[in-house]
């Protein structure tokens, strides 16, 4: 166990960053985002959550694959993918973490996901508890421990430090290239970790029966009358699936530059009315449809095809980013059970 | 302010079993308190979730672009700037007003549910509405501390109404409209523009404040329409933000109402009135004070003209 | 003033309306003045035609200008055409601005099929100005420089 | 193919074939004259031009074709006009195989056959019909429906006459939708056709066509007592990886690019009928 | 696939002396979509045509890129080529490698780089040209004549001679123009009223001429052979059926001290008068500024003496609309204001008078009964001193850059007239230039000078005062290089004429283009001088440019000529460029109706079909092909971009764009 004070933890973001790039909560316009360590950047280490999730380092708003020479009939494939050099991720809280394992299951599962796997492999991550979870977290009723993040080295702050334990070989070694840390004491940890448990029991959002959320009733949710009221207020846009942790929907489209053609993907949402698209039907046609299908994905047909595993972890952003108060939470309490 | 809520669902619940009305278009209660969501309620039992507090920002004036091609006659509750948006796609053609039963609410600002979270509110458990003040868990806010920022500068009224709800006057703004549109004009060049590239890198074409717009309800906006040269999905250069947030502004130039929903539901809180109202503040500036929404028949600034226009080489910011 | 590569000339796009600027433009040619090769026309019926997106689209692709001529206001073929052009390009070029976007980068000038000579001073003009600018980076997207 | 299941490669178009009004087929191989990949029958592939678009298409060849791979495109979108414009020698990309194919080494295997096709929907089942035929002693007997708007519309019916016509125990009916001059075959629609040939219940079927065409055709068939367990169909959906990833094609558990596009019709019940 | 044939012009050395022609047509050949490259001396030549009808049967070509000269110039003739090769005319693009390249650049290197890049933008905008057909309107056979001078007069013979029904507009109480103020007219020195009367004449007896005198042109909507005309007839308080003429009234009217402007003011006339003698229609006009009835309502003297009771004291303004097929502009000049030539005293002192109210003091009909007398004491002139060029050929801002054209021939006229008249008259005039091109016009002059011993000294005149009672005329001789002051009795200044006011506000509504000196424009200065370039819009007299009575009668006659050519037409093709809606994206807003000029736009509720079964009514806006002018305005306003423009199609552009930008 190694600890800083928090008063000087500059210090420790220049070392991590004079060994591999940092990537860590930054304060820009207002808002709080992943990004890369650099002098000058406003760390906002003390936020709960990004407004954008972690998945951004591994599954970028959108990133380039090919490159193409197109000469008359001729076409040329050039390889576009960037290879990702190792990174360390500090930061993330538990809900992102879990939401790692998610989109693992989509993006390494075969055909393996490359450009994907490139940044998963290079990551550390470092954790951060979570010291005061919000009204809008109920990570737990997905099994996540925002007390402790199993990250490769997880960071909890107590007072005025942060302490650091790794959990890998990974984190191992990078702690112990971190010359500005201290050794520390667990026991303020602990108690912390107590304390964040004893918080997380009374939020609002802790008990929610998922018990409904089976595999074999898939058609009797799908047919379920509330879909139709819980998506009146939906105006489609994508809010919610960009700041989501483990939505993973893609697009891949052409951007013709002054010289070829440039193939890249980018992040699309199943809430958009092109998304299914295509030149004559469109065989979801009501935003109602569109809203049923992010959510009997993540509570039903994702959990049917990775052991029950759901595609939601619970960080609440949909709870406070959607533009008209619809979210997940309302789904499961309509749909999951005794609630 | 409790009375309002009595005799707007008083109203409500008479319109319905009237048959004057087969829906009603209100807000309904969330899980926390402050998550009001926008609702359409077909029974009078289902308006026992209805409310109308300090919490119900959402304008609802765009769900009547479908609803109102729906069997039946809606009723809408709305506020003074959903009036304006209101009377914008009337003028528009995009509502048609014979179904449509219009109740005007009193409004004196609703609150910006991020500043609750920023004085440390997270569950709503108990809150008083007063002309000037809000009493949250028994916390006592200034409106001007505590309001969304479109309700901090409104200098709407209540207009034209099938019937009006109201028993107050309404509070007067807390600051000018312009104050930070001139602001900003009174930057460098440079300065703006480092502020415009903090502010548009956040942007992740979510489309949230598109969607939200009662102003944005083309069939298919230019950027989801791969025909039209100009479609984007997520921003994969810079330049894309730009492009959007410019074209968006342009093609509302004239025709928002500033009704600030574009800000309200920006999720990196992406300041985004603040191009509308750049384009409202020139207009008034340049061709005479305008405000969309005030009428159902104007022509708007940009589809008229007088001889003695400035020429563009005249026009210089603020 | 930022050096500008040798190898890369300025490129300035010119919007010009088909009755009177790009008749000007025809003027200046045959009465042979001059104006640098920068300057490239884009023929349109009418300043109204001149859509935003095809500014935009033109700083994109890697303009350093844009400028945009029509007939003097009053003079329009299509009678109110340009005063429509005027106020859009007017709100448009203000939001350029205000975006912190170089304001020079972008003209209106009214040319008639008679004016020949300004056209040819307005473009020889423009041209020296966007030299001066250098090359155009707030509006620039990155895919499209090679 | 590479596991690098995005990137594509390249194919050159090396023969184009106008079969119908609104249908050419093309011919596909590497540059340097190989066929691209190894496919089953009903799996696809994703068909691009750079700038254009991309899009997934239903081999048309069989696999036991070892030189080329060929494909039925109906022009409907932006992919497809482009297509159609081009000329032989145009390079395209090319990537696959994806989705299941039909199985035709275990459920069809040792079975009588029954291919029942509308329009364009001839293409995905090709593949199939001229895999059984390189592998006839692996199949009984074959009875192949199909039908189009008209003898102009009808897909490969070059083919259809040389060569299926003359297989041994293959039955081939043909109809069209109106009287045509020059037509002296069936008129009348696909289920209708169907029920009147009155096919024998042994026959595995395996439906293909438009929506409307696939929904009355299944009755028929269920009206002359076939199973739905019997019925095989091949759907078609909006896809953009082709790899189970992407989303776009998820209906229910099922992502239509690697699960499908070919399901049998009591599994597509259990589906949700977003497709 | 596409095929596209790329046709580089040398136009002779205009083009190929700057432009490496071949390396362009070499270039362009390797752009995707062109299968054939050529080059050719002359494109619009015969041979040049038949070298492109030829490609386009030989490789099927799809369509066309001609590198050449401006679009203005020929577009038209390779439309046409290649519509007689089977192409569509719209499948032809021009890159304009003459007017905006090889004539504006010196470097070889970059005017072909140049070259190139218009090429492969003009390639790209073809790629997604459409062949368009153009629809066909009905024409209005009846044609508008704004102005009754001398011009439109002869225009408007012209048109009903060709059995056309024709309107004059004139905003006078009577037609005939600055010619019926004439006295005699030059080179031949006929008198001016005898040969305008009789054609005022004619128009008024002609069936087919309707004369509307005292009127305005109050809004002109539509478009070629199907104008909408309101005209305003202002009140003239005097019913002009009833009037006769017999001029009654202006003996007994008592308020007599109106500025008699046919004389220039130099006289008086009463509130109620008739022009002049012969005035077209000869019928009475009150001036209500003046009348003392109409003012104040004590009068009412001309009613009583009215025999057939045409005084209307009451009578309003009165909007008439009417269709024409075709509009003629002749709407003349006017001398400029003096005001800003001090130095010439003409505001101080009454005997400085301009050449037109010369004409008036000669003019047997004018103030003086054709006496030439001083205006200040009715005395003949004895040193009479003419300045020309005042106010024309001046760059100084103060007057107008161009030659009025006139003003050397009519003065060389006065100097004649005077002499013979008045032989003991001395005449001097001050010239910068004499300009007498015209047939037998030198020969006048040269008569002037010859015969009649007028006295032209080359300078310019610094001012005019006036030192015991004589009016010194203060100029510098340029041929003596000395200075001259002459006294003298009278002094003539040679205004310039500048277009008529009014023409600014008739251009804008017709939609015609005006130069910096409110001249009309033509639509090509040399092939196409009568017209101007908003079609069915022509241009007769001096509003187009300074003329002389016998240019200004031939352009008055060439432009009935083409207004003839046009009503003989009994349909018009539409402009093919047309605005039009794509229905699955418009909203139905009205966005694009607030801006169309043309009322083009209208809505129209359709049922779309949802698919599911369901149907939905939207409203939608439907574009009327024959009132479109495809300027394009709605394509801009319209947000959802579902109002596209064809032959200038938003892809179209941004094409064109996209090839210039790459590099």
């Amino acid at each position: 166990m190694k600890k800083i004070a928090i008063s000087n933890i500059e210090k420790l973001y220049n070392e991590i960053s004079s060994l591999q790039e940092l990537y860590l909560p930054v304060k820009k316009a207002g808002a709080t985002n992943f990004a890369k360590y650099e002098n000058g950047v406003d760390v906002d280490i003390k936020s709960l959550q990004t407004v954008k999730s972690a998945k951004d380092l591994f599954f970028p708003q959108s990133e380039d694959m090919i490159d193409f020479k197109v000469s008359g009939k001729n076409i040329e494939i050039k390889d576009a993918r960037a290879q990702s050099n190792p990174f360390v991720l500090f930061g993330v809280r538990g809900c992102d973490l879990k939401s790692f394992e998610v989109l693992d299951k989509v993006f390494l599962q075969e055909p393996v996901d490359t450009m994907y796997k490139s940044k998963r492999d290079a990551v550390t991550v470092i954790t951060l508890a979570c010291n005061n979870p919000e009204s809008s977290c109920f990570c737990k009723v997905f099994g996540v421990d925002p007390a402790n993040p199993k990250g490769d080295i997880q960071a909890t702050i107590v007072g005025e430090e942060m302490f650091f334990e790794p959990l890998t070989d990974k984190g191992s070694e990078l702690l112990s290239k971190l010359t500005t840390l201290e050794d520390g004491d667990e026991k303020a940890v602990e108690s912390e970790k107590k304390e964040i448990s004893q918080k997380v029991e009374k939020l609002p959002f802790v008990n929610l029966d998922l018990s409904n959320f089976k595999g074999e009733n898939l058609m009797e949710l799908f047919d379920r009358p509330e879909w139709e009221e819980l998506s009146k207020a939906c105006l489609g846009c994508g809010t919610c699936t960009f700041v989501c942790p483990t939505c993973q929907c893609f697009d891949i489209r052409d951007f013709e530059t002054n010289d070829g053609v440039k193939r890249f993907r980018c992040w699309d949402s199943c809430m958009y009315s092109e998304f299914t698209k295509m030149a004559a039907e469109n065989p979801r046609k009501t935003q109602m449809q569109r809203y049923r299908q992010r959510f009997m994905h993540k509570l039903v047909y994702f959990p049917a095809n990775n052991g029950g595993e759901y595609s939601c972890v619970g960080c609440g952003r949909c709870v406070k980013k959607c533009p008209q108060s619809l979210n997940i939470v309302k789904v499961i309490k309509k749909l999951g059970g005794k609630n | 302010m409790q009375k309002l809520e009595t005799l707007m669902l008083e109203k409500a619940k008479n319109l319905l079993s009237s048959g004057e009305v087969s829906r009603v278009l209100g807000w309904k209660k969330g899980e926390l308190g402050y998550d009001v969501e926008p609702s359409v309620f077909t029974s009078a039992q289902s308006l026992d979730n209805f409310v109308y507090n300090v919490f119900c920002g959402a304008n609802l004036s765009k769900y009547l672009v479908q609803e109102t091609k729906k069997e039946g006659k809606i009723l809408v509750f709305l506020k003074p700037c959903d009036s304006y948006s209101f009377n914008q796609l009337i003028k528009e053609h995009r509502i048609n007003k014979d179904k449509v039963y219009t109740v005007g609410v009193e409004c004196q600002g609703k609150i910006d549910n991020y500043k609750l979270k920023e004085n440390g509110i997270e569950v709503v458990e108990s809150f008083d509405e007063e002309v000037d003040f809000v009493t949250v868990n028994g916390k006592k806010f200034t409106k001007g501390e505590i309001v969304l920022g479109k309700c901090s500068v409104c200098e709407k009224k209540l207009l034209d109404y099938d019937e009006v709800i109201s028993i107050n006057e309404k509070r007067s703004p807390d600051k000018d409209r312009f104050e930070m549109v001139k602001k900003l004009e009174s930057m460098t060049a440079d300065e703006r523009y480092a502020f415009w590239k903090d502010q548009l890198s956040n942007c992740i074409r979510c489309n949230a404040c598109r969607n939200v717009c009662p102003a944005c309800t083309c069939t298919k906006c230019v950027f989801d329409n791969d025909n039209s040269g100009i479609a984007s999905k997520a921003n994969s250069d810079s330049f894309e933000e730009k492009m959007f947030h410019i074209i968006r502004a342009f093609h509302v130039a004239g025709r928002c109402t500033d009704c600030g929903e574009c800000s309200r539901v920006c999720p990196q809180h992406i300041p985004l009135h603040l191009l509308n109202r750049k384009f409202i503040g020139d207009i008034n500036r340049l061709y005479g004070t305008y405000q969309a929404g005030e009428d159902t028949t104007s022509k708007g600034p940009l589809t008229d003209y007088t001889k003695q226009d400035v020429d563009p080489s005249d026009v210089f910011g603020g | 003033m930022q050096e500008i590569n040798k190898e890369k000339k300025p490129l300035i796009v010119a919007f010009c309306c088909n009755w009177c600027s790009y008749a000007g433009a025809d003027l200046a040619g045959s009465s042979r003045l001059s104006y640098p090769a920068d300057v490239k026309i884009i023929r349109v019926p009418c300043s109204c035609r001149v859509n935003p997106m095809f500014i935009l689209k033109a700083f994109q692709r890697g303009a350093d200008g844009v400028i945009i001529c029509g007939c003097h206001p009053g003079d329009c073929h299509y009678t109110t055409g340009n005063y429509y052009a005027r106020r859009r390009m007017s709100l448009l070029f203000s939001m350029l601005d205000y975006l912190g976007i170089e304001r020079e980068r972008t003209r209106v000038e009214w040319v008639s099929a008679a004016e020949g000579a300004k056209f040819s001073k307005v473009m020889n003009e423009f041209a020296s100005k966007i030299n001066e600018l250098g090359e155009n980076k707030r509006l620039e997207d990155l895919r499209c420089k090679n | 193919m590479t596991n690098e299941a995005l990137i594509p490669v390249v194919g050159v178009i090396t023969d184009i074939r106008k079969d119908t009004p609104d249908v050419k087929t093309f011919r596909v191989v590497t540059p340097d004259g190989k066929k691209a990949f190894e496919h089953m029958p009903g799996q696809c592939a994703m068909l691009s031009i750079p700038g254009v678009g991309e899009a997934m298409f239903s081999i048309t060849s069989s696999p036991t074709n070892t030189e080329f791979m060929e494909f039925s495109i109906k022009k409907c979108g932006c992919v497809t006009s482009w297509l159609h414009s081009c000329e032989v020698g145009q390079m395209v990309t090319i990537r696959g195989p994806y989705g299941n194919g039909f199985p035709v080494e275990t459920a069809f295997k040792g079975k009588n056959m029954l291919f029942i096709a509308g329009g364009i929907g001839l293409a995905p089942l090709r593949s199939v019909i001229n895999y059984v035929r390189a592998h006839r002693e692996d199949y009984g007997t074959v009875d192949i429906v199909y039908g189009s708007r008209s003898m102009d519309d009808l897909v490969d019916f070059k083919e259809i006459e040389e060569e299926w016509k003359n297989e041994k125990d293959f039955n081939v009916f043909l109809t069209i939708d109106r009287e045509q001059e020059g037509w002296d075959g069936h008129v009348g629609f696909v289920p209708a056709y169907v029920k009147e040939v009155n096919i024998p219940t042994d026959r595995t079927a395996i439906l293909c066509g438009p929506p409307i065409m696939i929904k009355f055709t299944l009755q028929a068939l269920l009206e002359l007592g076939f199973n739905k367990e019997q019925v095989y169909t091949t759907l078609e959906f909006r896809m953009k990886c082709g790899v189970g990833k992407c989303g776009r094609c998820n209906v229910g558990n099922k992502y239509i690019c690697k699960d499908g596009p070919v399901f049998r019709m009591d599994q597509l019940e259990e589906l949700p009928s977003e497709y | 696939m596409q095929k596209i044939g790329v046709f580089v012009c040398w136009c002779g050395s205009n083009i190929a002396a700057t432009v490496d022609v071949k390396k362009v047509a070499e270039v362009l050949k390797a752009e995707p979509g062109v299968v054939i490259s050529e080059n050719y001396q002359y494109m619009c030549s015969e041979n040049g045509q038949a070298l492109i009808r030829n490609a386009i049967k030989e490789h099927g070509l799809t369509g066309v890129v001609v590198c050449s000269c401006s679009p203005r110039m020929h577009e038209a003739t390779f439309r046409k080529t290649c519509e007689s090769a089977g192409l569509n005319p719209y499948m032809v693009e021009i890159a304009n490698i003459r007017e905006q390249c090889s004539w504006i650049h010196k470097d070889i290197e970059e005017a072909t780089e140049k070259a190139i890049i218009l090429g492969r933008s003009a390639i790209a905008k073809l790629k997604l040209n459409a062949p368009l057909t153009s629809g066909e309107s009905a024409v209005v056979k009846r044609a508008l004549v704004i102005g009754g001078g001398i011009a439109g007069i002869q225009s408007a013979l012209d048109i009903a001679e060709a059995g056309f029904e024709v309107d004059i507009v004139e905003q006078s109480p009577t037609i005939g123009g600055n010619m019926a103020k004439l006295d005699k007219t030059f080179p031949t020195l006929d008198c001016a009223a005898c040969i305008l009367t009789p054609k005022m004449v004619d128009c008024a007896q002609n069936e087919k001429i309707d004369i509307m005198t005292f009127s305005e042109i109050e809004s002109v909507k539509g478009f070629v052979g199907n104008f909408k005309v309101q005209i305003r007839r202002k009140a003239r308080f005097v019913d002009e059926k009833k009037c006769t003429g017999c001029g009654e009234c202006m003996q007994k009217c008592p308020s007599k001290k109106g500025l008699n402007d046919f004389n220039m003011g130099l006289n008086t006339r009463p509130a109620i008068y008739i022009p002049f003698a012969q005035a077209i229609p000869n019928v009475a006009i009150i001036d209500p500024e003046q009348c003392l009835k109409i003012k104040n309502g004590k009068c009412g003297l001309c009613a009583m003496k009215c025999n057939v009771n045409a005084i209307d004291y009451t009578q309003k303004d009165e909007i008439i609309e009417r269709e024409y097929g075709a509009i003629v502009v002749a709407t003349g000049y006017k001398p400029i204001s003096l005001e800003n030539f001090n130095e010439y005293g003409y505001s101080s002192y009454k005997d400085v008078v301009t050449s037109l109210e010369l004409e008036r003091l000669m003019n047997a009909a004018g103030p003086s009964d054709g006496h030439l007398v001083r205006p200040s004491d009715h005395k003949e002139p004895k040193v009479i001193t003419f300045i020309q060029c005042v106010g024309s050929r001046d760059t100084s801002g103060c007057g107008k850059p161009y030659c009025s054209k006139i003003c050397c021939m009519y003065t060389a006229k006065h100097a004649m007239l005077i002499r013979e008249k008045y032989p003991d008259t001395e005449v001097h005039v001050f010239y910068i230039d004499v300009r007498t091109p015209g047939k037998n016009y030198d020969e006048f002059f040269r008569r002037a000078v010859e015969q009649y011993g007028v006295d032209y000294i080359k300078g310019m005149v610094g001012k005019v005062y006036e030192e015991n009672g004589k009016l010194m005329v203060q100029g510098s001789d340029l041929i003596n290089n000395e200075q001259v002051v002459i006294p003298s009795d009278l002094v003539v200044l040679a205004a310039a004429i500048e277009p008529n006011p009014s023409v600014r506000n008739i251009a804008t509504m017709v939609t015609a283009s005006i130069d910096t000196n409110n001249f009309l424009t033509e639509a090509h200065a040399k092939l196409r001088p009568v017209e101007s370039p908003t079609a069915g819009i022509f241009l007769s007299g001096v509003c187009q440019g300074p003329k002389d009575i016998p240019e200004t009668v031939s352009q008055a006659s060439a432009c009935a000529a083409k207004v003839i050519g046009l009503l003989a037409k009994d349909k018009l093709k539409c402009n093919a460029c047309v605005s039009h809606s794509d229905e699955m994206l418009c909203t139905g807003c009205s966005v694009c109706a607030n801006v169309c000029p043309y009322g083009a736009i209208t809505y129209v509720d359709k049922e779309f079909r949802l698919g599911g079964g369901k149907t939905e009514v939207r409203r939608v806006a439907t574009v009327n092909d024959a009132v479109c002018q495809g300027c394009g305005a709605c394509t801009v306003a319209c947000p959802s971009g579902a109002m596209d423009l064809k032959g200038f199609s938003n892809k179209q552009i941004m094409a064109e764009v996209d090839a210039i930008c790459k590099r």
